[in-house]
């Protein structure tokens, strides 16, 4: 006989908004093995936490379910305050009453607490199965594998190497400084970009700490936070060979943004027109030692109509989200043709201005009033060639009116995508992107630098794009998670992992091609399956797999799920 | 540090979300952090948040986990209701003066049971509440606040004001009540120091046209969070001040006084885009056949899934935008006009409003010009701290060993203020490392 | 005491009873008004392009001030304060303009001069609380709006009278009278001005919205101090009544005027059968002062 | 009709008249619509006044010379109160309205006016008025 406590939670208006928590409460007094139960407005608080290991002690549990929000959000801390009152966390479990009953049945209420009251106790037969399992103690490599040499790679890896742990440092290309050390200049100083990392890439080359690979790529990922290891390749050769592994116990993904495709901007004519040009070429031509000049015919451009939101902003034809950066650089970059063409004349389409950081909106200004950029709210249609111009079509939505300028020159601020090959890197790390292909934080408000698994954190633009500053910012929040995660004494690991009941196992080895992990091997010696837990995710493919129902995982047993299933009233 | 040690301890002054993140990176790699802050207990404004954007989690429910661990972390020794005096020394070695704040409460004998709240006589507009709700002369910020220990506010305390009452005093079980309490200093010395001060909301009451202060419907974004939170003063329903009722047709206006060098500040404020439409979005939710409108210069929607927030809160739950500024606010007929333009029609536009909800700017705050003496840091024009340099260095301040997080620096939303309060911990790590602090090295 | 006093055209022909009102009701606080004796038309429209010399006229009005030993220079019309306020600003702190000026009416004026306004002057020479002493016949009872207009408000750096969002100082000089001041959404909004010239049907819309949005606050009657607001408002009223269902003629008082009646003067020359919407029936309620009668 | 943009028509003389008149800078403008929120007579005018600044901004004096609305606007200062910028756009419809009396156009013609208007009308609205519209 279990003595359950059952805490259920209000999540302040979430779940009692909708469920009747009292009377959810009520019919788990009345449920077997059941000791006590329960409300509370905020169970994650800490009066609400309290509460817990109050109910432990004063009533003797030896078993906890906390009805309240989804495992992802809070399962630490519940299982937290039950260990902090003396029992395994593992015999917390957590009911979802939340994103899986009432923001979903917001508008049954009374099926929703009928649907709260039996979600939790299936949890309570789960936790009446529980066993009382110790976390699993893990060795701990303290060297950090950064991806990408750019600005966010380079601060990342500095900054961990600094804190004198040993940094792998790999970037694609054949040499350090990314995006940035392309740009003739960054916004509100007007400083070039080259000089400005020129400094960073000299420490990152001269740091005893780290070691660099440039052309060079991840091949392969194996193990878990703390001890992975990892294979590296030559950069852009499929068929070179992978070399050794390194071991490593973190990886900070900075694997940075790209820019649309210019190809497959048909009405812009990109590519056909030589007058239409990218940003990042604008860029190079602004830095050109010989002065700027226009591509066609190498004279001084004198008009020059510079094209925000290029794909970006359009769920049709090109992204749906902003590309961030475009607002800012295309005001540096009339700006800095102003400096450099003082009687010509530039233009800046714009939907919306987004110059919402420190000093960028008075940047902004600066860029209208006293460089006479003209900003025109509206999108550009048409972009054609007509008698040595590249004549411009587009809106002025503020005075209503269509407009015309026959340009010099076009520059597109087209969309900032994924770096390529973003994809297959998540994928041969195990690491979730967004359906674009950046790289997903584990969660957006609290937890923005860490990747969903366990050990890989995100810097940078591979995450979402952003500028110099924010990047600046996001490097050092991922280096300080590394840094964390180096200083523990040993690693723990979650003990609910697979294993085997030897007793029933025929040896088959179906589970050792299932695990995708390769957790699993034969015993030669007894005929039987062993699992290695630090490699084991809990992912449940041997449990399927196994003829015998050999293959079991810790604390989600067959009999458990059963139990659960039974739970239910039908 | 000229061949010498540091003290591999930081402090952290400001215990808001920024401040909480770099305290808790620095602990969790194994060094002792003092955190400061001014307010009763920690979580800054983001505690006061109903819903938080793009994913509209509970503020709440994302954040008192983090309360919890840093008030029950075995390396930050928290000091609320508290404020930095002085501090003296350089990197390494910072001598820290720490005024505590007379609470009138003895928080080693007060338990937190909360039955001093529940019986006290006084009743104030709440700070916390942005004054559309009350708390008691003895409170909490909220019910869960952390530490759960009360303050009494002189100010409205009717002992402190008429001699007599002390209710608390006689009803408190541990006899925790200390109206002879008195400031009270404490030193502490660190190695380095994170700013992490955050925001203020430019005043109500010098909004004239727009009749903040003076229109009880017309309430600023921080007392609408207040009405939309579930542990708000109307228990999450969205009732307008004056006469309790539903509001059918509600306004939001933003760039109040942001982007204003005339009247208000000259920067943008960041975040207001998103959390009006978040307040938009919030709103009809609740209130599925009311209309909500948003006035707006540009749609700042620069974050990741920003953008399709906003287009599904045009799409989906039909909140109209209008391009243009507010320039009037006015009570007329029990309703809140607002006369407004839209520049893309071409037309002047008034709306009947039932509640206006202000997106007022974000300014330093209050005492970030003390503070900055303190620390011998400047400030910019703005008033926010002024960083190293705004490019690869906006973390890093002129003084070796202080360092700035979040909206200190400048207004910045959640994920980007967790962000750089990890990079300023980032910072501070390195240097204890340098000086030889932390756990083992290498693999 | 002695004022020194610019009356303005306007007041001189067609709103006599403004001027009446006002010299009696000073009399009667015991001051006495010294008109200007060579004054000239203010210009009436503060100049808005950079042509100074439009100023000309109000900056003499100045000169003569200066000239009588005199440091302030009383203006109830609000379009002729206004000006002259703003004039003598620039008299006194633009270098170049004030010279270019100075030469052009051969004078040396460097802005000496305080331009005042009847609400400033009653507040800071008598003291309302003082006033309200002297009221005789108190207006209890009456809900009156007070109107500013545009210009005792705004520019508000240049003019600074009162706050320009959230104004006082007219209702405080109403209450100091036993008015009843009813605040309501456009005391500050533009009557239309001389667009009654121009485009009478925009100015006509403009004040409408003034007097509707005044009654639909509970008043009886609007008080301004600016005879081209009274003519916007009180003019048209017939007009409205036809254009508007549900429109009320609404009185509108002359700043001066109310002050008079307040102080239980004889009426008989403050011109209000020249109103267009007839005042007297809502006096009539006030009880008459005894000690006049 | 489209607008065609060059550096020619953006910074044409008469735009520089028009800002030498008024003594502002329209570039200062950043096109919030406060001016326009505000104006008590923006209902009656055919161009908002946002969208004057929005035609001088991009050099196209003569169409807001054409519009109804600088003829409309009474100076009552409250887009100069409100605007973020510190633009007096009654600065810019004053100098508008000279330009176009200097070309000889005049908004009313005073023989025309109705007796009663000028034996009722305060001669303020006389002065000002044919200050601005003669």
């Amino acid at each position: 006989m279990r003595r359950i406590g059952v805490f259920i939670c209000h999540c302040g208006f979430n779940i009692a908004g909708t469920v009747d928590v009292e009377t959810v409460a009520e019919a788990l007094r009345k449920y077997p093995q059941v000791a006590y139960a329960i409300t509370y407005k905020y169970m994650c608080s800490q009066p609400g936490q309290d509460l817990i290991r109050q109910a432990i002690a004063e009533h003797n549990l030896d078993g906890v379910v906390v009805a309240a929000c989804s495992p992802a959000m809070h399962e630490a801390t519940f299982r937290k305050a039950t260990a902090s009152a003396g029992l395994s966390p593992y015999v917390c479990e957590i009911a979802n009453i939340r994103e899986q009953c009432s923001w979903v049945h917001q508008a049954r209420p009374d099926q929703a607490t009928v649907k709260a009251a039996d979600i939790t106790r299936t949890m309570v037969e789960k936790a009446v199965r529980d066993e009382p399992l110790e976390a699993l103690s893990m060795p701990l490599t303290r060297r950090a594998l950064v991806i990408g040499g750019g600005l966010a790679g380079m601060e990342a890896a500095l900054e961990v190497a600094e804190a004198g742990y040993p940094v792998v440092l790999v970037e694609r290309s054949d040499c350090l400084g990314g995006k940035v050390a392309k740009l003739s200049g960054v916004y509100l100083n007007f400083s070039a970009g080259p000089e400005l990392i020129a400094e960073r890439i000299r420490a990152v080359r001269g740091h005893p700490k780290i070691e660099l690979h440039l052309s060079t790529e991840v091949a392969s990922l194996e193990g878990y936070v703390g001890n992975f290891r990892v294979r590296l390749k030559p950069a852009g050769r499929p068929d070179s060979e992978a070399g050794e592994p390194l071991e490593v116990g973190a990886i900070i993904i900075a694997t940075g943004f790209d820019l649309y495709p210019m190809a497959l901007l048909g009405e812009y004519g990109a590519g056909r027109y030589p007058d239409v040009v990218s940003g990042l070429d604008f860029e190079r031509m602004l830095a050109s030692p010989d002065g700027l000049r226009r591509p066609s015919d190498g004279t001084i451009p004198k008009e020059v109509v510079f094209v925000q939101c290029v794909r970006s902003r359009d769920p049709e034809r090109g992204l749906p989200y902003c590309s961030r950066i475009c607002c800012m650089y295309t005001a540096k970059q009339a700006r800095l043709y102003k400096r450099l063409v003082p009687d010509g004349q530039a233009y800046v389409f714009y939907i919306d201005i987004r110059s919402a950081g420190k000093g960028y909106e008075e940047f902004v200004q600066e860029a209208m009033q006293e460089d006479g950029i003209l900003y025109l709210r509206g999108r550009v249609a048409r972009v054609f060639p007509q008698g040595g111009k590249t004549v411009v079509w587009g809106a002025d939505t503020l005075t209503g009116k269509v407009v015309e300028i026959p340009a010099d020159l076009v520059v597109l601020a087209t969309a900032a995508v994924p770096s390529e090959g973003a994809m297959e890197l998540a994928q041969r790390l195990r690491v979730a992107t967004d359906p674009y292909g950046f790289f997903s934080e584990a969660h957006p408000k609290l937890r923005p630098v860490e990747s969903l698994t366990a050990g890989i954190y995100l810097a940078g633009a591979a995450q979402a794009p952003r500028d110099i500053p924010d990047t600046i910012a996001m490097a050092g929040g991922a280096a300080a998670k590394v840094l964390a995660l180096f200083s523990q004494e040993k690693m723990t690991q979650e003990p609910t992992v697979a294993y085997v009941i030897e007793e029933i196992c025929s040896g088959c080895g179906v589970c050792i091609s299932a695990c995708p992990y390769e957790a699993r091997s034969i015993d030669e010696r007894r005929g039987v399956a062993v699992v290695n837990p630090a490699l084991c995710q809990n992912c449940g493919a041997c449990v399927a797999a196994c003829p015998n129902k050999a293959a079991q995982i810790r604390n989600w047993t067959a009999d458990q799920v059963i139990a659960m299933i039974e739970a239910l009233e039908l | 540090m000229d061949g010498q040690n540091g003290i591999p301890r930081a402090l952290v002054i400001g215990a808001g979300i920024a401040g909480m993140q770099a305290a808790l990176d620095i602990a969790n790699a194994g060094f002792e952090v003092v955190l400061v802050e001014r307010q009763p207990s920690i979580g800054g404004h983001m505690l006061q948040l109903s819903e938080t954007f793009p994913t509209l989690d509970c503020a709440q429910c994302i954040l008192t986990p983090r309360t919890v661990e840093v008030g029950q972390h075995p390396r930050i020794r928290l000091y609320t209701y508290a404020e930095v005096d002085r501090v003296e020394g350089k990197a390494g070695r910072f001598r820290v003066r720490i005024r505590r704040l007379p609470a009138y409460v003895n928080w080693d004998l007060c338990t937190g049971c909360g039955l001093c709240q529940e019986k006290c006589p006084a009743k104030t507009s709440s700070e916390f509440e942005g004054g559309v709700g009350l708390r008691k002369a003895i409170y909490t910020l909220s019910p869960q606040a952390v530490p759960k220990k009360p303050v009494i506010d002189p100010a409205s305390c009717i002992y402190f004001l008429r001699g007599k009452c002390r209710a608390c005093e006689k009803l408190c079980p541990t006899k925790a009540i200390d109206f002879e309490q008195r400031e009270t200093f404490v030193e502490e010395e660190v190695g380095a120091i994170v700013v992490a001060t955050g925001f203020d909301l430019y005043p109500s009451a010098e909004l004239g046209e727009y009749g903040a202060g003076k229109i009880p419907d017309v309430l600023t974004g921080l007392q609408f969070e207040r009405l939309l939170s579930a542990s708000g003063p109307t228990a999450g329903q969205i009732l307008r001040p004056s006469d309790g009722r539903i509001p059918k047709e509600v306004v939001f206006i933003q760039c109040v006084r942001s982007r204003d060098p005339e009247r208000g500040v000259p920067y943008c404020s960041r975040i207001c885009c998103m959390y009006t439409a978040k307040h938009a979005t919030l709103y009809k939710h609740r209130v599925p056949d009311g209309q909500a409108y948003i006035f707006y210069i540009d749609i700042r929607s620069a974050g990741k899934n920003y953008e399709e927030f906003i287009r599904r809160a045009m799409e989906e739950d039909g909140v109209l935008y209008i391009r243009g500024k507010v320039s009037r606010v006015f009570a007329q007929d029990g309703k809140v006009v607002v006369w407004g333009a839209d520049t893309l029609s071409g037309r002047p536009v008034e709306i009947a409003a039932d509640l206006v909800v202000l997106a007022t700017a974000l300014v330093p705050d209050p005492d970030a010009h003390r503070l900055a003496e303190v620390l011998g840091l400047e400030l910019d024009a703005d008033g926010f701290f002024r960083e190293q340099e705004a490019n690869l260095r906006p973390m890093e301040t002129d003084r070796p060993g202080i360092f700035l997080a979040g909206a200190a620096q400048s207004p910045k939303d959640i994920p980007d203020a967790v962000a750089q309060a990890g990079g300023a911990a980032a910072k501070v790590l390195t240097l204890f490392r340098k000086w030889g602090g932390g756990g083992p090295s290498g693999r | 005491m002695v004022v020194p006093y610019f009356p303005g055209c306007t007041l001189s022909t067609k709103a006599q009873g403004m001027d009446r009102s006002a010299r009696a009701s000073l009399r009667a606080l015991g001051l006495e008004l010294q008109e200007l004796p060579e004054w000239n038309c203010c210009g009436a429209a503060f100049p808005l392009t950079t042509d100074d010399l439009r100023l000309a006229g109000a900056v003499r009005n100045l000169v003569q001030t200066a000239a009588l030993g005199q440091d302030r220079l009383l203006v109830l019309c609000s379009t002729c304060y206004n000006v002259t306020k703003r004039a003598n600003r620039v008299m006194g702190e633009d270098g170049a303009r004030r010279e270019r000026i100075n030469f052009f009416i051969e004078a040396d004026y460097d802005g000496r001069v305080e331009v005042v306004h009847l609400l400033d002057f009653l507040r800071d020479e008598i003291g309302f609380e003082m006033l309200r002493e002297k009221v005789v016949r108190p207006l209890e009872g009456l809900r009156l709006a007070a109107y500013y207009g545009c210009y005792l408000l705004r520019p508000a750096e240049e003019i600074a009278l009162d706050d320009p969002e959230n104004p006082h100082l007219f209702e405080d000089f109403l209450s100091a009278l036993g008015v009843e001041p009813v605040e309501y959404p456009h005391r500050g909004e533009c009557c239309g001005s001389y667009l009654a010239l121009g485009a009478p049907e925009v100015a006509l819309e403009s004040s409408y919205r003034i007097l509707s949005t005044a009654r639909a606050s509970g008043a009886e009657a609007i008080v301004t101090s600016c005879p081209l607001c009274h003519y916007n408002l009180d003019r048209p009223q017939q007009e409205m009544a036809v254009r508007y269902g549900g429109f009320h003629p609404l009185p509108v008082f002359y700043i001066t005027q109310i002050l008079g009646v307040a102080l239980g003067l004889d009426t008989g020359d403050f011109g209000f059968e020249k109103h267009y919407v007839d005042p007297r029936p809502l006096l009539e309620r006030i009880p008459v002062a005894a000690a006049i009668y | 009709m489209r607008i065609v943009l060059s550096q020619s028509v953006l910074q044409n003389d008469l735009l520089r008249r028009v800002e030498e008149l008024s003594g502002q800078d329209v570039l200062a403008c950043y096109q919030c619509g406060n001016c326009s929120a505000g104006c008590p007579v923006a209902g009656a005018m055919d161009l908002l006044p946002n969208q004057i600044i929005r035609l001088l901004q991009l050099g196209q004096v003569e169409a807001a010379l054409g519009s109804r609305a600088i003829w409309y606007c009474a100076a009552c200062l409250q887009c100069e109160a409100r605007c973020p910028k510190g633009i007096d756009l009654s600065r810019l419809t004053e100098a508008l309205r000279t330009l176009a009396l200097e070309k000889g156009f005049r908004y009313i013609e005073i023989e025309e006016l109705p007796p009663e208007t000028l034996t009722e009308m305060p001669q303020q609205a006389f002065i000002g008025g044919f200050r601005k519209y003669t």
